[in-house]
């Protein structure tokens, strides 16, 4: 330990033991930050202070300064604490740096293209909790006469969650059909996560197509959170019921896909439990109080609609996100 | 009957004073040789945040007694920038003002309570309390 | 703070003050893992240790006492860190939890079936340096006439580099020809990772096919470490030569592919430059360290081959993997 | 020349008259009153593991001098069960021995070099080297 740091300690008590202003402990503990950055332990923190005060008082009882060196055996296990903390705190450091790295991975890894399909516009916001997204979004189209999306959630969320993701953007890649029907594409899926995964881990899947020709959007669910339909003639949402099991819990089903009649104005909410299951200090965030905050927004590009549910939601939670959060909207413009 | 005083933070010998005046209250109420030290590290840390990222603001003392506890609060407040991220600043080992265990969870750990009032472009208040046991 | 520690440490510290022996200063570290475990600040054992002496010395001059204030003063910092410390290691615990949970994920969803080939002997040992592995070993066989096998190695470590292996993996799944040319893997594989991933990312890959039919050995590189190959005749190993880009980098690599005849008892050493580049104390370990370690082993299964390199080199780097470690072996038995 | 001396370890009386030898050489070989309570703090630690872990072994502490520089060396060995995965033993806040900061990478910390050999079913032989500055 550099001879200055004792010089410039014995001269910070010599001040206070003479005069105990606040200015004076003020300096104290302005240095002891410095000597904390310098990596200097509480065990010499004490030793310095043991021979500070040997010099200023020599004819102290012999005693009083054995009792230092307990003082400093005590303080031996909190200095190794302490220099434990400090290679953590690189430690964590560096897991932040991989985390990002493999966030941007993710991202590029999983990215998919909006379709651009006449009559139809078309809005989407994922935001992960943590730094890894469990939710993923997916386009299948013939960028012509039609328009699918895969909107799937892991059962759980982070890394693991996010891993599992590559297994549906692969199984999504395998299709050369680009105009696939709902129920064919949930059924492929669930083979592939079934044959791959732990018993324990489960994916819901939503996915809607929309086909310009006849302004229908058809559209499965394997266990997904409803999506929601916006009559405008009637001004009025209601839910899109689908029955179906979760991907990866058996090998074979047979999904079942519906249809419904899209109408100039009319669009399709699809979203993660993360959206619904939103809490603000009152509990749980009714269904109702996204339908007003859309239905208000719906004459707006659907892209627009999407990032305000998102900014106003996470303020009602206090900017803590508890899930992944996806939203995705097919909004019939002509 | 409430009793309050306050310093202004306008330069570096207010954060002293500050302390001093946080000190003092601490020892009044009754607080031990530890807590004043920690009471006073608190001050010291909010106090130093106004002037290094506000510019000016003020250091409020109020001695509380609630259902037969008695306590201190320290009211931060400053017509600052405000807080971009709370979350973030709220991170251990991120600190503005370097170092381990500083910055605003250092202030957390030091008392009992702890709330953040920021708006961007408004300013900031920071309330902190610690109950004598 | 309770006051029966307090009573203790007084206790403690009387013994010392009087005896001095290594006893009691062995109960006073002893005393300080509980104060630990207690959550007790070591500015408060400073309070305590100065609250002792006063009963014990009640006649010092009062600027001794004061001089303990300056030392609590200085201790505060010190008590935040470890506080802090204490937090971050539950947040550590948290992040290992769920590392360890993707590390199972990934393991699930890049399992691989070692082929059973008749006249071939497989060992085969991947093991990651941080919780999840960047090296990456595929199996691709009809079972019967020809085993191949894929070993990458991403460029980085960790999750960033086990994410993009899922790219890898899906890729070889997609091989309807189990018997596809080295050749022609690496070219496929290649264009899908030129396409899905950044710029700065990149893969190495060797790819290795064994014939039952004719013992030929036929294999391909994509800028890998090369294999070994030995000739148990002339009882010598030599590099599998192998010029070849690596995955990623242009959309369009004709790869060259190469063959080696294998005779009873020769046998190929496939791996991964966590293995090449192990670094003693003496620096790198030379390629003939590895290689008359394996020589001594030769006659040994090959599994237990590789089992045995990794214990012995692993113990060389004291414990501390700087790289992925991956080793495989085919042996022609017969 | 070799001055070597040991204890063996049998009992927890053992892990003091362990560190009381590791003091005293310290002492001798010039190190300062918080290098020699390091020094006998990794002497416990390792002392303890051997009593808790292995049932028996030894503490032996070597002086050496090397290019100039003096030293000490504590070898802890046993003829326990080894340990099964020295890497974990050695990540921090993996501790068997309980508590912040101890344990093996606590050891390693204490002193300047730290090598452990071990094979399981045989037992175990650990150095730790610390040099005087
Ligand atoms: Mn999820
Ligand atoms: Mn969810
Ligand atoms: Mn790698
Ligand atoms: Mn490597």
């Amino acid at each position: 330990m550099p001879q200055e740091v004792e010089r410039q300690y014995k001269e910070i008590l010599r001040q206070y033991v003479m005069r105990q202003t606040e200015q004076n402990l003020y300096a104290g503990q302005n240095f002891s930050r410095q000597l904390i950055k310098k990596n200097i332990a509480p065990e010499e923190v004490i030793s310095i202070h043991k021979s500070a005060l040997e010099e200023m008082f020599p004819d102290l009882p012999l005693n009083v300064w054995h009792s230092f060196d307990l003082l400093i055996e005590m303080m031996i296990r909190y200095g190794l604490a302490h220099r434990e903390h400090q290679s953590l705190l690189e430690k964590q450091e560096e897991m932040k740096v991989e985390m990002d790295l493999a966030a941007n991975v993710q991202e590029t890894l999983l990215k998919t293209r909006v379709p651009n399909v006449e009559r139809l516009d078309i809005g989407l916001i994922s935001v992960p909790a943590k730094k890894m997204n469990g939710d993923y979004i997916y386009f299948l189209s013939d960028n012509e006469k039609h328009a699918g999306v895969a909107v799937a959630d892991v059962i759980g969320k982070g890394i693991p969650a996010a891993l599992c993701m590559s297994m549906v953007k692969y199984g999504m890649d395998s299709f050369h059909d680009l105009n696939a029907n709902p129920k064919v594409v949930l059924d492929v899926i669930n083979r592939i996560v079934e044959k791959s995964v732990t018993d324990d881990m489960f994916i819901s899947m939503f996915y809607g197509r929309y086909n310009v020709d006849d302004s229908t959007f058809t559209y499965a669910s394997a266990g997904h959170e409803p999506a929601l339909f916006y009559d405008s003639e009637k001004g009025e949402f209601r839910e899109l019921h689908a029955k179906g099991l979760l991907l990866g819990v058996v090998p074979n089903v047979d999904y079942q896909q519906y249809d419904v009649k899209m109408e100039v104005g009319d669009f399709v909410v699809m979203m993660t439990d993360g959206v619904t299951e939103c809490r603000s200090d009152d509990g749980f965030i009714e269904q109702e109080t996204i339908t007003k905050m859309i239905e208000k927004m719906k004459d707006q590009p659907a892209q627009k609609i999407v990032d305000q549910v998102f900014v106003e939601l996470e303020k009602m939670q206090h900017f803590e996100l508890r899930d992944d959060f996806t939203l995705v909207i097919f909004k019939r413009v002509s | 009957m409430v009793h309050r005083s306050s310093v202004e933070i306008l330069t570096e010998w207010d954060i002293v004073a500050a302390r001093q005046l946080g000190r003092n209250e601490a020892k009044e109420v009754g607080f031990g040789t530890v807590d004043q030290a920690r009471i006073t590290t608190a001050i010291s840390e909010l106090a130093r945040n106004i002037y290094l990222y506000a510019g000016k603001g003020k250091i409020e003392i109020e001695r509380v007694s609630e259902s037969g506890l008695q306590g201190i609060i320290i009211i931060a407040s400053d017509e600052g920038p405000g807080i971009p991220d709370v979350r973030k600043v709220m991170e251990d080992g991120f600190s503005t003002s370097g170092g381990l265990g500083a910055g605003m969870p250092g202030v957390k750990r030091l008392m009992d309570d702890f709330k953040v009032d920021t708006v961007l472009g408004e300013g900031t208040v920071i309330k902190a309390t610690k109950w004598l046991r």
